[in-house]
Parts: structure tokens; C-alpha cells; sequence
């Protein structure tokens, strides 16, 4: 069959959106927008669900199927209805604070199943829907409405923790830079099992340019570096700049002293995830972070794929469910 | 109606008939007393015998041998008359070590039969079971009751000398001795445990023979031992006519939401956390992937029922099931559910609280919890089985009720149905009338904009389900706008939703059953229970009405909302008893809706009612009580939309 | 008794004295009106008036400029007799731009003060407020009030002309020339703006002269423009003599809580999550470091609670709270907490529910989740203040409750008192009597064991703290055995277990004083409120009362136990009304307990009560209602134990 | 003052033990009992906190303070005491189920937090209290009660997952390794921050011999490699095989063939915890798996010092609290 052309507008919804202005959250929004009709996949066959924050209100303004659950649990709804409805293309739109505080242990929990669904972790650093309280990815020492002396918490590294959560697809992008945010929800859409995407966003009103260094344009290209599977680290405006391990180590070095092949070749497809670890390590101001795909493992089974095949498998062995069946076999008993 | 009396010893071997016997078997939780039980309660229910049956396990899994934490018991009456309980006083108790007779022995009637495995009895195992001598030695034991001592390890021993089997895979032969020995006592055939032997054991040949051999050595024994004079016969018992199988409350559900997703023509979805005593439905419904049957067990109890929500809205059969400190987690997302409006059933098989509690005993306590435990006005519909057949039932109708309202539906099992055992009628799937589930169809561009909020006679919104075209729509939990379901911070709308999910509920009671009573339409006593407790207040009220009191029951399966006429008939009796295994929950529900001085019996033990004490506390009551005041016409409806 | 009456438009520039005033001030999130309110409320308060204020803010942070969705409202009454709620309906309505008018003219009584700022009027912003065109030229607004156009932008632009600022920051300053408007027009001193100003923006001294600048010439413009001929005078109310301050209802709770520990000699630990609208305590509490109070932000509210165990545990005034959806989380721990038998709060501050329902809305819906919201028999004590000022009193006796009794006791407050205001009078901290709290002390080998459930009169057990030789001992949420505390599944120490955690709750009852009643002792209508509700109650009883009808109020303050002569109160009057903002909780609750037929008056909206619609209903009952059933007496005693 | 020596026996409670026997947590509390003595630590001062579970029925054997939660929540328990009650030592006993399935996110933020507790893991890859239910460590495949076809989730490795939320001390043992068990319990009380003891439990009922690689004599030296800071990386009965680095990936290599110092020289001091994550992934059967102490990283902020740091500097620099002045701070007014 074939499908109508849609186009972004056609992924709107009629609900008027309620963002601050100049939050990154719209951005996301837009490239979600645009990025969905190159998949092909009708509107009805989508479906976001979300936690609970600003972040989380998302699917109401997506002209597809959606649920605005509660907070830090909309892997849960997913992995239901996923495991349920594998003909649908599943979205979680999620905040650092509902998938990683509150939701923190059903976050580790699909990913380790790689049910096949994609997770965009919007990631501004603080908890935006209640007014500005710090946040598990809320830096040291950051002053907030509930730490007026500064943020005692080490942070989570959120792709840290996915990568050990056994995470199959792990990339991170940036709200402002648009196209390459395009890209890598797609490539997220493109993977089976469980894509996991942090995007730094901006809370232009709680945590405003907490991430500057990876958005605005005279900062990101000294302070992140793009991953491309099978291409060496390279990064600075003048791509001057290289990354080299050593010894298990990492450091950053000048292009013009190392050869090319010397600097660190990324491979995104290799199934021990001790590299990604590593990148995942890489943190500003001390290295260039990282952006792109970290990490993207085909052909780990998915939860859904599994499920389904031994249902399939048990309908082979012992044929199509029979009630009556059951209910007459074991020790029965007359009375007339 | 007791079963052994001493005075039935006369000529040698004679065999006496009985209406029926309670035998508990009580051993080492290593013992096999669970699998001694459910086989004689098998031969039973094959011989016709109405059956009812209760197991009680120790707190820990394997509580350290010969200590009275570890000793596991199985009781099992059997009749040739109608029973609804296990029974309150045993007529025979099979006690394996020290341990197992001292924590049993109350429990047996004066005159009632003790069998002891003599080999049990050593000083090793009087430390072990905390008793200072020999209990066997105390006399109070012989004058109370009748006590034969049979060295059954010994005598398993020589059964099975000739199999040169291990001492040790000797000595675990011995509960089929036991078990051969209580079947010839009681008149049982050896076949269907010969049977289950062989599927059993096929494996290990000589096991099955070591087994077999204990059997036959133990019926043997008896047949030939001074020590039994008399054999007793129960003869089958008149239930209605048709196939049967003894059935567990927990495999009663399973079966139960099996048959519902085959009425409806859906799969099922089973999401769910493990916990005592819920754990077994999990055991049992992830055996049937042949029907299409997905189990998920989740990290925690949140993602269980988040996981059901989300395949609920897939258009699933969707049921998530817990104990008491899991359905506690699970009150932040039954509210969604109730906000979402989307059918699927939560399963509660309450267990001793508050907290941790009581694991491994029985409890009705979680009522209030289910009714009421949800932020904000969050009313649910809640039925309780009656017994552990009746969960193949109740299971049924949830699921009805679930999808003709669009509503979370709570189904409170307990401890005591979950593991209890009667006999259950095999229906004829063939007549099982289908339960009618639609989903709306896809609408293309032009069509008029689809509704997620509009609702049908019941109330019910469309079940309107991802991938269908044109029906693209936005769920969650912030308040929603009539009919479209938008986000709204409208007033009146609040209050409008508000009653709406409140009238919902309600409004089933038109379409329920009205409630009956067993016993005079209008007297002195009333008696009104629910769930587990049914059998004992059954049988507890025919007594008082064979000792000519006037007194009715009413059990009630269905406590929200509550049947129709319930106001009425409590107005028609001067007093209401409310027995419950907790501290008034029903009572406080019924008093608060219809203003009737509702009395309660409560206990709180861990314990199912014993008929006895109920009757005793029911006749208590029998006499010349003030009348009770009743305004509930006047009340109801005011009052009905209060109480949810 | 209405403050701007046309007809009082006589002599220009006229005074004119009122007894009391009720403003509005609604513009966009960006507009600043919580801080115009904010100030206008403080120098009221310091002018003397009584006063009491709502702010009603946008559920989103930023909703889209323009937009209705992103009206902030602040409504204040100020006046020279004693008030209990923030008014009905408003005198005068200041509107910044059409979004504004539209949502809250419909609150503005016939012939009242409506003041817009025609800057805010054109084209675009009809668009983003959903207007075809401009209200302002509808002529009912002109016949049904007294309209006064103002540009206030461009007026604040010339006032700050000189100071040749950006205009974006000139226009930021509209909000302080609307203010000196409202203060010459209520004969408001400038004053303690002025100071505020220069503390606020000490840092921006530009900032801080254009906005005193715009600040003046408001009231400068008042002064001169035909608009207004009159002025209004409010005089100072009669209050108790002391040192007042104004007070919202968060921050008092979090005071009382720092008061509780200082009379304790306690450190305060608060474990929390984030979630409206109860962050507030967290971020006021986490000011108090240099107090010994230590704030944890969990990473959930079962984290929260659960660090609130263990530092009660450990023996710390430990302290969690949430709003509904957040408190659903944590009903298994607090199932521990009763289990353990630690003293410590929960405080719920209620929001619209159910589910995540209407966050930034007020709601009385939680009532019956913290009564059952727990698996088992899990009672605890619940309290609920009755304005803000009065949550700095709850929070003090919450924590008497729970020392005296090993209890976690619940505090519930709603939106409308944890964001509301009132004057509050500062105590003397030196006249404030200790909270008595003892450990047990040390014990060496020889000493007779140290039983960690043994109890005292108030069936209260030791607290016995980590640290203290010889008293170790483990808890958990097992049944526990009575006195020694170690785990038991015994059936009779259950049952006393259950009955005796009912107990202790109920004991509390005697020590807590009687409720009292304002009015007649006995009569036609008794008014039952509790909570957030009582400024609304209490008035509309009082204009009741003055229209003659026989109708008394009794607000609860104490929700379980309830007083112990509630039952005997309610039978003293024809006809309980019991107004909730939820659908009849507390009613079924005294329904159940004392069988008294009692009458809801039920709210859900997101919204107070209103005193009109109070009297309104109160009066519709005011004429021979039929006699109320009362058969508490008799039943009190055996119920008691089933509310719980 | 001068402690009483105490003996192991003090550490005894009266309560009877009620876990299977041939359970191998028998051993664990038993070197428990054995160490606390030497730490000098008296009674009264140690508190022992545990959720739900066969091995959290552990605080009722201990003569000291303890807590039996609820499931899944020890650590939170744990946080509130600890912040308030620096003084005591606090020790929190989990099983798998009870750490890394109901109780993931407490798990991996108090780590996170460094709060200066020790957590000792009973991982027997099975729910024991509950009858033999798979867990998020039972293998794939895994036949068992809820899984009559083979478990389908891939299990999570709580040593990735602990030192990717940000722990500063990982260690496994084994039960039945007893003198390594108790050195390793030693350790983790010596160490300033969150501890995290894996062991190797067997449950001798649900899931017997799952781990009899690491713990029977004759295989345990072939499967298992342990580790010593500073040390080469060395196993095999006749420690003839090494572990060796090559291009950030391991490889075993025999001892005769390598030269010592080519072999991978464990750090566990490293700051970077790239190192440790890699060495978290070896599993058998394809690797030895290590044993002992991961990480040991020191001066990491523990979470009670911190706040405890705020509470000081605050009344130092404003002076302790003085209820009469904040009330009558601010706006107030005086009525006659
Ligand atoms: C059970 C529960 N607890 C707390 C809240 C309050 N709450 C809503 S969103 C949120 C955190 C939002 O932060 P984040 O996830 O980062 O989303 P953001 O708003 O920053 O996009 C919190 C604490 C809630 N709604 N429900
Ligand atoms: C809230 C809650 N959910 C579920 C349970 C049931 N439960 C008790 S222990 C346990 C898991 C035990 O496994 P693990 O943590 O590995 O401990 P083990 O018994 O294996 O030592 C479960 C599911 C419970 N007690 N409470
Ligand atoms: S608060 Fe921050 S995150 Fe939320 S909408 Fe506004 S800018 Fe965006
Ligand atoms: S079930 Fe397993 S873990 Fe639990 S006590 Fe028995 S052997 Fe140990
Ligand atoms: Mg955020
Ligand atoms: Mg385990």
C-alpha cells in the first residue's frame, strides 16, 4: 500500500503549546515534527508517552496517539503496550528529572530488556515543571530554590548508566543545533531496540545556558566533539584538536602532532561497551563531550521480539490454547 | 456430627460409615505434608466426596528441621454432605516429629485419633521442637485422646530394603507410608497416588518403586496392626450432576481470566511483581503462552501496573495482580487508570497487614485500602470471590464490568481462597456466552472529530485503540474536558467529571444481581459477609437456623458499588451482624450508607472464622436486641455518591 | 456591606471611608502581579487591616504571553474589621490586558472598580486571548461597572524617560505605576514598596529609581486625572494587641515545624520530593542550615519517607511531605512507620486530583487516603489547620502527638491555605513550653533485658535510639511480638497487636481538647467543616446567624481521633451540614461513626468555598428539617475501633 | 576509653535462624560476626538495615541496631539515619531482587551520593523468599517458576551499573570463599564513601550451584581472577594465565608466553573508572571474573559530610538560629 506524503504540519495537533518562550523544548518538538514523516509510518501507528514535567508534555501536541502518564514511569506504559502492539512505533519523551530521579530504576529496567522502543531524554539539568529544584544531572555546588548553598549530589551520568544498564543504542544531541538533533532521532527511529537519546535542552527560565558551552555556536565546536562510526575524534573550529587513548586512557591532542590514524577511530557497533563507557566519561570543561551516537548494537534481542516468539513457539509445540481442553485434563470426577 | 467416637470400637476391622472427617497432616516443611494432602484430598474428590481443603505453611521456606517454625500442615475434610470449610476441630491429626504434634495437637477433638511417626520422637528433636521431655509421655495425651504410635520411618525402611536405595532416599518414602496408612484408615483406593506415582517418577524408576512399595507397606499395616480396630467409610456426596476437579483459588482466577479473554476475544496480559500469596497466579497463567497468555513479571509493582495500563490502551485484556504492600504501590497509577477510563483488573489476595504483617496467613483488611487508597475522588469497582471456585467466576464478571464501564476493576481474593481447595464444576466452554468488546472504527479526514470522552449509556467512553486511523488522540492524568478529553482547568467541568466517574460506578449496581439472602426475607438476625469467610458463615447461620434462631445471611460479592436492595434488606432485620477478618471495614461502609447500627464480628488473627465461634457469637445476638434504626430510603442517594 | 458604591461619587478627590475592600490584580505571568499583590498586602498589613489573600497563579511556568491559560491573579482583602477569607467577590478588578479582563471579570460585583491598561489592548493580544474583538467595547461593561482605562506602558515610559533605559526594562516597570495607582486610590502609604524596592534592586540602582519612579507617578497620576474622584480609606481592624506579620500558609507550616524541634530539642530533618504545591516548605526549610535543619531532596517521595524513618530511627524530629499523588507513594512506608512505632510527619499538601488532576488547584480530597490509604490496620492520627496562620500551631502539635504516642502523624493542608496569607501574631519564644521528649538510657550486661514494645500509659513504646548501650534491638515490618518486639506470627499476639495500634490512636482523644462550637449550644443547623474551609464556614455561619437562623459551626481540627465530644454535639442539633471540598468524606466518616444523618455540602472545583453560596445552602436548610437519628451513644464505643 | 574485646559470639542475637540449611548466607554472617570485632566498633554504634528477602532477614541474627524494611528501600532508610547520626556505622544488607529490582533507583543514588554506608549484595541470581521466582541477575534462559520457557531479559550486571552511578568503592566475594569474603567485608567497612560488596550467594533450594564456578574448589581457580592493587592480573590453578590489554580490549594470554609487566596491572585507586567498568565485564564463561576490591577511590565527598558541612558553615557564618529574630524579621506591625 501506498502511504500519503506527510508533512511536519500534519504531525501537529490542535492544542495550543504551553512552553516558556525560548525554551529548547520547541526545537525538539520541530525536528520530531520533521523527522517523523520521512519514516514513513502512518500518524495512527505512533504513539508518545510521557512522565510527568515540562518536558513530558510533548505528546499533546503530537497529532498521534498519545498518553501523558505519571511521573518517572512512562517506560512502564511503553513496555505494556510494546510488548503487546509490536505493530506500533513507541516513543518515550521523558525529563532528567522523571527518567532519572523518580524514574530511575524502570529507566535501567527497559533498557536492559532492549524493548524496542526510542527514549528522548530531554536533559536541561533541573526540574523545570515545579519551579526550578536541582536535578539528578544538576552540576556540583549549583544553586537552586532547594539548594540555596549549592548541590551536595555527585551527578549522574545519564549515558554512563544506560551503557552499564546494557543499553543497545545510546547518542546525545543538542536542542539548538537542529540538524544534527534531526539526524540522530532518526537514526534513533531506524534502531531495534531500545534508542536511548539525551538532548541538552535549555530552561531559558530556571537553568538558563547551563549547557552553553555545547549550544551556542562560538563554544560548541571547542567543547563537543561528533561521533562518527569509523572516523577518528576530531573537534575545534579549526578541527585542530584530536582524541588519542593511551594506555586506556584518553587525552585530548593537537591533530598537527598525530597522525590521523594515531587519535581514537570511533566504533559505535562494537558489542563490548568498554569504549563507550569511556566516551561517555568525557565531560566539560576537561574534554570536549561528546555528541552523536555513542553507541549502536544490532541484533541483541528485543524484549518484544522475545516475548511474542515463545508464545509463537508454545502455539507450535503444543497447538492454539484449547479451554476445554485444559479444563478436562488431571485427575476429574463424575457425579451424575 | 463427629466422625470417631471410641465407643464405634468393637468387632476387629469393622468398617464404620460416616458423614464426614477433617485430618490434618503435620510434619517437617521436608516432610511432604503438602503433597500427602493434595493427593488424599485427589482420591477424595475422586470418590465423590465433597472436599474442602487448607494448607498451612511455615513463614520461611525451609524453617530449620524439627522446629515448630518449620512445620508444615495440610488439612482436608471430605463428606458425603454438602461442606464449605476445611473444618474447625480435627477427627484424626498425623503428627511426623515433636514439633508437629505439640503446635497441632489443640487442635484435635477430645477422642479424636493421633497417629505419631514413632521414629520422630528422640531427644535431637525434642531440643529441636523446644519441648523439655517426651511428649508422648505426658498422660493427658491417652486420656484425651486415642494415640497410636507406628515407627513409620522403620518400617518405610524395610519396605524398600530389597531396592538397596540410600538411607536417605529411603527415609523420604516415608509420608507414602503415612499416606498408604491413612487411606486404608479411611477407606481411600490406592490408584489415582499409584497413578501420580508413576507421572511422577517415571524418571526414576527406582524412586517410583520405593514409593509405590511405602504405599502399599503403609495400607498393610494398617489392614494388619492391632493397633486400628476400625476402618472408616465416607460415602460420595450428592453434588450437582456433571464433571469436576478440585480447584485452588489462585488456579480458579488464572482459569477464570483465561475463560474471560476467550469470551472476549482478546489476549491476555498478565503484569505483575512477585509476592506471597499472589505469586501462584503468575506460576499458573505464564504456563499458557499456548493461549496467547503474556506475562511480564516487572522490577516493582509500579511498572506492573504501569506495564497493564499501557497494553489496556493497546486494546489488551489487560490484569495486574499484587498482595497488600504491593496494591500500596500501585495507588498512584490506579488513579490514572481511573482517570484514563480504560478497562483491565487489578487483583488483590490480601494477606496479614499492616505492613510486612503476616505473609503466609489470611486477612481481610485491605477493603478500605482498595475503596478509598488514591489521591483525590478515585472510585473503583471491588468483588471478592467467595470461595476458591467462585474465583473462576469473579474473574469473569470483573472483566464484564471492566469493559461495559471502562474502569479498573478490583478483585479482593485473600490467603485463605488463594490456597484452599474445593470442587469446581467444569463449565462447557461451548456455552460460554461471548462478553461483548467494540472497538470504534477509522475515520477519514472529513469524518466529524472523534471523541475520546463521550460517553455510552453506562457512562463508558470509547475504547478507542492506537492504530486506528483518524482516531489519533492524547490520554493522561491531568484533568480532562468532557467528551474531547483535552486538558481542561474549567470548574464546573471538574465537578462534572468528578460526579461523572463517581455516577459510573454507581450506575453498575442497576445492572448487578440484587442481593439474596439464605434464610427468612425478615427476622431478628442478619448476618452480612464477603469474600473468604463465606463457607464459615454459611454453615455457621444454617446451624443457628437448625437450632431454630431467625437469622439470614447475606454474602455479598460485589462492595463497590454495593447491590441495589442491600439498604432494603438490612432495614428487615431487628440486627445486623457483620463478620470480617479485620477490624469493621464493611461494617463502617454499610453503617456510613444507610445508617443501620451494624455490628461487627472481627478477627484479626491470621485465621479463617471457625464455624463454632461464629455461632456462638451469632446466638449471642438472638435474643430480644433493640430495633435497629434504618433511614436509608431516606439517605441512599445522597449518601451513595459519599461513600465512594 | 459593600465598600464602592456609585452614589458615593460625590465631591472630587473626595475620602472616602469603607470597611473593608477586595481587589484583584490580574495581567500576564510576566506582568509581576504576585509582587504588586504581595506588596499591597504588606502595607495593608502594616497599615493595620486585617487581611487575607489568594493568588491564583497559571498551571503552566510561562504559558504563552497573552494567553488566557497565562493569567496570573493575585486577589488581597484588606479591611478595619475582622476577616477570614480573601472575599467573594471583588470591589476592584486591575486588568493588564485582555486575557486578564475576560477570565476574571465575571468576579467583579455589579458597580465595582474595573482599571485596565489600555497599552495592553490591541489586535494581537485579542488573538492570543481568544477574542474576537475588543472587550472594552462592549457596552455592558460600561453599564455593569465603573471602568477606567489608563495607558499604563506609555505613562511608565515617560515617567522613566530620563533615565533613558532599554524600553523592554521601562516597560518591565508597569507594574509598579499600576501599584502606586492602587495605592492612592486606597490611601496606601508608599513607604514599605519604596523600601523594598531599594533592598530588591540595591544591586541595579537604575533599575531600583525607575521603578520607584513609575511607582510615584501612579499614585501622582491618581492624584491628578479626572478618572477618579474619589479615594478609600480602610482603618485599622481590631486585632489581639501584639507584633504581627504576615503569613502564608507553607511557610507557617515550615515555622511551626522549626518551633516543634526548638521546644523538643530536636534538630529538624525534612525528606522530601519536589511536587506542587508543597515544595515551598523545602525551599523555606532549607533557608533554616544554621537552625540544624537538614533538607533532603530524594530521589522520590518513597526515598523521602523512607530517610524520614531513618532518621527517626536514629532519633531526629524527622519530617516528609508531598502533595496527593506523592503521598500515594509513600502509604507501604508509612505502613512501616506505624509498624515501628517511630514518632514523625507526614504532611499532605492537597491539590485537585484524582491522579495528577488540577496541580495548582485547592482540594479536600485526601482525607479518606491518609485514613486508608495503607494495607492492613494501619490508623494513625490526623490533624488539618484551619488557615495559614494556624498551620505555625498545627505543625507544633502534630509533633506533640507523635512523641506522646510513637506515632506518625498527619498533617493535612490544602493549596488555598499553603499559598494563601494572613496576619499572623509573633509569640514570644521564651514563653513557649518545652516539648518533653525521653530516650531510654544505657543498660550494662546485668540489667533486666531492655524490651523495646513495652508501653506506657499512652500505650506509647520507648524511643530507643542507636548509640545507647545495651538497648540494641531490631524493628522491622513484621507482626512483632507484644513487649519484646521480635517477630510473631502468633495468632492472639496479632489480634492485641492490631487492637492495641487502634488504641493508641483513639487514647489520643482524651488528651486532645473537646471541640467547641460558635454559636448556640444546641438548635436548627450545626456546620461541620474542617481544614481550609473554616474562613468560609465560620463567616457565612456568622451572617447566618445575624439573619436570625439557629445554626452553630464546629470546624474539626482534628480529623482521627475525632474530638471525643463530637458525637454527642452533632445529636445536639436538627440537621449536620458538613461542607467539604470533595465529595463527603469526613461526612462518611461521622455518618459511620455516630449514625447521625449528615448532610454534605460538596465542592469540586479547584476552587474555596464562597461565603454567599455557604449562606445560600445553609439557609435552604434553615426551615423544619426532619429530626436527626442519633444512636451514637450507643454505638459509639464498639465503632470507634472500626473508623479506624 | 578502652573498648571490651569483643568476640564473634557477642555479635549474636537470641533470635533461632531461619534460613535454609545449606544456605549460603550462613557463611556470610558468620564472617560478619568474625569481622566486626576487629573494626573496634562497639555494638550500640552499628546499625544494620535491610529491605525484603531470605538475606534480609540478616539485622534479627546481629546483636545490634537493626532494621528490617520494607522491600527494595533499605538505602533510604540508610540515608536518613546516616545524615543525622554520623556517629554510627551503618552497614545495609539487600539481596538481587531487593537491590537491583524493586530497589534499582535507591540503589544507584545513594551511590551516586556517596553516603558513607556499606552495602553488602547477597546475589544468588534468584528471589528466594518468595519461591524461586528469575531475577534481574538470573542468566538468560534461566528455567524457573515465572519463566517455564527461559527468561528473556538480559541481566543486569550490578557492578557495571554501581561504578556507572558514580560509586567510589566495588567489590565482590564469594560465599563460600571465606578468608576472601571476610577481608573483602573488611575493606569496604575501612573505606570512606558507599561501599558496595557483591557476594556470591548460593541458594542452595531455588537456584543451586548458579555460581559453583566461582565457588567450588576445583573450578573457582580456573573461572575466577583476584584482584590486588598494583598487582598483574593472574588466575589458573597453576596461576598460569594472565589477563593483558590490547587497544582498550582484554584478552587472557598464558603467563609463559607474556612477560609479567605486559599483563594488566590492577589500580584500584584510579579516579577514571573506565578501567573497573571494563573489568566488570568480564564474565564467565568467556572470562575469569574478577574478585575483590574494583575500586577504592578515597576523597570523594560522602554526602552526610557534606551536608553536615552546610549545616556548620551556615551557623557560622550566620550565627546558630534564633527563632525570636526570624520571627520578627521582615515586614511586621504592631497592634496596641
Ligand atoms: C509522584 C509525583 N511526584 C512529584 C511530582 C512533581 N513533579 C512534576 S514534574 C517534576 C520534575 C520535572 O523535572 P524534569 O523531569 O527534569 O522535567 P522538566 O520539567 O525539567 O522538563 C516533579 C518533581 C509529580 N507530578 N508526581
Ligand atoms: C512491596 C513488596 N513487593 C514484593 C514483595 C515480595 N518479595 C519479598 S522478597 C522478594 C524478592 C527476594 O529476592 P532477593 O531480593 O534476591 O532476596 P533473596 O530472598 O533471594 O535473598 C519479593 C519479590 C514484598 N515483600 N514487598
Ligand atoms: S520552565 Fe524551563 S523547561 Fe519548562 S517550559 Fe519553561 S523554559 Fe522550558
Ligand atoms: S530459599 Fe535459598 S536463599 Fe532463601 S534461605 Fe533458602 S537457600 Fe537461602
Ligand atoms: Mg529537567
Ligand atoms: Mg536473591
Amino acid at each position: 500500500m501506498n502511504l500519503p506524503v506527510l508533512k511536519a504540519t500534519d504531525f501537529a495537533s490542535d492544542q495550543d503549546i504551553r512552553w516558556c518562550p525560548g525554551c529548547g523544548d520547541y526545537s525538539i518538538l520541530a525536528q520530531m515534527k520533521k523527522v517523523l514523516p520521512e519514516l514513513g509510518v502512518p500518524r495512527e501507528k505512533i504513539v508518545f508517552i510521557s512522565g510527568i514535567g515540562c518536558s513530558s508534555r510533548f505528546p499533546y501536541y503530537m497529532n498521534t496517539y498519545g498518553m501523558h502518564s505519571i511521573h518517572g514511569r512512562a517506560p512502564t506504559f511503553a513496555t505494556g503496550l510494546k510488548t503487546t502492539r509490536q505493530d506500533l512505533m513507541v516513543w518515550v519523551i521523558t525529563g532528567d528529572g522523571d527518567a532519572l530521579s523518580i524514574g530511575g530504576n524502570h529507566f535501567i529496567h527497559v533498557l536492559r530488556r532492549n524493548l524496542d522502543i526510542n527514549i528522548v531524554l530531554f536533559n536541561n539539568r533541573i526540574y523545570g515543571l515545579t519551579k526550578g529544584q536541582y536535578s539528578p544531572t544538576s552540576v556540583e555546588g549549583q544553586v537552586t530554590k532547594s539548594t540555596p548553598m549549592g548541590a551536595i549530589d555527585h551527578p549522574l551520568n545519564p549515558l554512563s548508566v544506560a551503557i552499564a544498564a546494557e543499553a543497545t543504542f545510546v547518542a546525545r544531541s543538542v536542542d539548538a543545533n537542529v540538524k544534527h538533533l534531526g539526524e540522530i532521532l532518526k537514526r534513533a527511529a531506524e534502531h531495534k531496540g531500545t534508542s536511548l537519546v539525551e538532548v541538552y535542552q535549555n530552561c531559558n527560565v530556571f537553568n538558563d545556558g547551563a549547557m552553553n558551552y555545547a549550544q551556542s555556536r562560538d563554544l560548541r565546536d571547542d567543547h563537543t566533539v561528533e561521533l562518527e562510526h569509523g572516523k577518528p575524534l576530531i573537534f575545534g573550529k579549526d578541527r585542530d584538536k584530536g582524541i588519542r587513548l593511551v594506555g586506556g586512557r584518553i587525552e585530548v591532542v593537537n591533530t598537527s602532532d598525530v597522525p590521523a590514524d594515531d587519535l581514537l577511530i570511533h566504533d559505535e557497533k562494537s558489542k563490548d561497551s568498554t569504549l563507550h563507557y569511556m566516551l561517555s566519561r568525557m565531560r566539560y570543561p576537561d574534554f570536549p563531550e561528546p555528541i552523536g551516537v555513542f553507541r549502536d548494537v544490532q541484533g541483541v534481542a528485543t524484549y518484544d521480539d522475545q516475548i511474542n516468539a515463545q508464545i509463537t513457539q508454545a502455539k507450535q509445540i503444543r497447538g492454539p490454547g484449547d479451554l476445554q481442553k485444559l479444563f478436562n485434563s488431571g485427575d476429574t470426577w463424575q457425579v451424575a | 456430627m463427629s466422625a470417631l467416637t471410641p465407643g464405634s470400637e468393637t468387632s476387629p476391622k469393622a468398617v464404620e460409615n460416616v458423614e464426614g472427617i477433617t485430618v490434618r497432616l503435620a510434619g517437617d516443611s521436608g516432610d511432604g505434608m503438602q503433597l500427602l494432602g493434595t493427593q488424599l484430598t485427589n482420591t477424595s474428590a475422586l470418590l465423590g466426596n465433597d472436599i474442602a481443603t487448607f494448607p498451612d505453611f511455615p513463614a520461611e521456606i525451609r524453617a530449620p528441621r524439627g522446629t515448630r517454625a518449620g512445620v508444615s500442615g495440610f488439612q482436608v475434610q471430605f463428606a458425603s454432605n454438602e461442606i464449605f470449610t476445611p473444618g474447625d476441630v480435627l477427627d484424626a491429626l498425623v503428627a511426623m516429629n515433636p514439633a508437629a504434634l505439640v503446635t497441632n495437637i489443640n487442635d484435635l477433638r477430645p477422642g479424636g485419633l493421633l497417629i505419631v511417626n514413632l521414629d520422630g520422637f528422640n531427644e535431637k528433636e525434642y531440643k529441636l521442637a523446644k519441648v523439655k521431655s517426651n511428649p508422648l509421655d505426658d498422660p493427658r495425651l491417652r486420656e484425651r485422646y486415642r494415640v497410636t504410635e507406628i515407627a513409620m520411618t522403620s518400617l518405610t525402611r524395610d519396605a524398600v530394603a530389597e531396592l538397596g536405595l540410600g538411607m536417605k532416599e529411603a527415609d523420604r518414602c516415608k509420608n507414602f507410608f503415612a499416606m498408604g496408612l491413612v487411606y486404608w484408615l479411611f477407606g481411600r483406593p490406592l490408584d489415582p497416588t499409584l497413578r501420580f506415582i508413576a507421572a511422577k517418577f517415571g524418571k526414576k524408576p527406582d524412586v517410583a518403586v520405593a514409593n509405590e512399595k511405602a504405599l502399599r507397606a503403609g495400607w498393610a499395616f494398617g489392614e494388619t496392626t492391632e493397633a486400628f480396630a476400625t476402618s472408616y467409610q465416607v460415602e460420595p456426596a450428592q453434588l450437582e450432576s456433571g464433571t469436576y476437579k478440585n480447584m485452588m483459588g489462585n488456579q480458579a482466577l488464572a482459569w477464570g481470566l483465561l475463560a474471560a479473554a476467550q469470551r472476549s476475544g482478546k489476549e491476555l496480559f498478565y503484569g505483575t511483581y512477585p509476592i506471597t500469596p499472589a505469586s501462584d497466579i503468575l506460576h499458573e497463567l505464564t504456563k499458557f503462552k499456548n493461549f496467547g497468555v503474556r506475562t511480564f513479571q516487572a522490577e516493582d509493582e509500579i511498572s506492573a501496573i504501569g506495564a497493564t495500563i499501557g497494553a489496556a490502551f493497546g486494546g489488551t485484556m489487560a490484569v495486574t495482580a499484587s498482595s497488600g504492600p504491593g496494591i500500596a504501590l500501585k495507588a498512584e497509577a490506579m488513579g490514572l487508570g481511573v482517570m484514563l477510563e480504560l478497562p483491565m483488573i487489578v487483583i488483590d489476595v490480601q494477606r496479614g497487614g499492616p505492613s510486612t504483617g503476616l505473609p503466609t496467613k489470611t486477612e481481610q483488611a485491605d477493603l478500605l485500602q482498595l475503596m478509598f487508597g488514591r489521591n483525590g475522588e478515585a472510585p473503583v469497582p471491588i468483588l471478592a470471590p467467595q470461595s476458591p471456585a467462585d474465583c473462576f467466576q469473579i474473574a469473569q464478571e470483573a472483566w464484564e464490568i471492566a469493559v461495559q464501564s471502562m474502569v479498573p476493576v478490583v478483585i479482593l481474593s485473600d490467603g485463605y481462597i488463594a490456597n484452599g481447595s474445593e470442587p469446581w464444576k467444569i463449565p462447557d466452554v461451548s456455552k460460554m456466552a461471548p462478553i461483548e468488546v467494540s472497538h470504534p472504527g477509522p475515520r477519514a479526514e472529513g469524518d466529524e472529530p472523534f471523541l475520546p470522552y463521550l460517553r455510552d449509556e453506562n457512562l463508558a467512553r470509547p475504547w478507542a485503540i492506537p492504530g486506528t486511523e483518524g482516531l489519533m488522540h492524547r490520554v493522561g492524568g491531568l484533568e480532562k474536558e468532557d467528551r474531547t478529553g483535552n486538558v481542561s482547568y474549567d470548574p464546573d467541568n471538574h465537578q462534572h467529571m468528578v460526579n461523572t466517574r463517581q455516577r459510573k460506578i454507581d450506575d453498575i449496581a442497576k445492572r448487578l444481581p440484587l442481593q439474596t439472602v439464605f434464610g427468612p426475607e425478615k427476622g431478628d438476625i442478619l448476618v452480612v459477609s464477603w469474600g473468604g469467610t463465606y463457607g464459615a458463615c454459611h454453615t455457621a447461620v444454617r446451624r443457628c437456623q437448625n437450632q431454630g434462631m431467625s437469622v439470614a445471611h447475606a454474602h455479598v460479592r460485589y462492595l463497590n458499588p454495593l447491590p441495589a436492595n442491600l439498604g432494603e434488606l438490612l432495614a428487615s432485620y431487628q440486627t445486623v451482624l457483620v463478620p470480617e477478618l479485620n477490624s469493621g471495614q464493611l461494617c463502617m461502609l454499610m453503617r456510613a450508607k444507610f445508617l443501620v447500627d451494624c455490628i461487627g464480628i472481627n478477627k484479626v488473627k491470621g485465621k479463617p472464622f471457625t464455624i463454632s465461634e461464629l455461632v456462638e457469637k451469632i446466638s449471642g445476638y438472638a435474643v430480644d436486641q433493640p430495633p435497629v434504626v434504618n433511614t436509608h430510603n431516606k439517605t441512599d442517594k445522597r449518601v451513595q455518591s459519599k461513600a465512594g
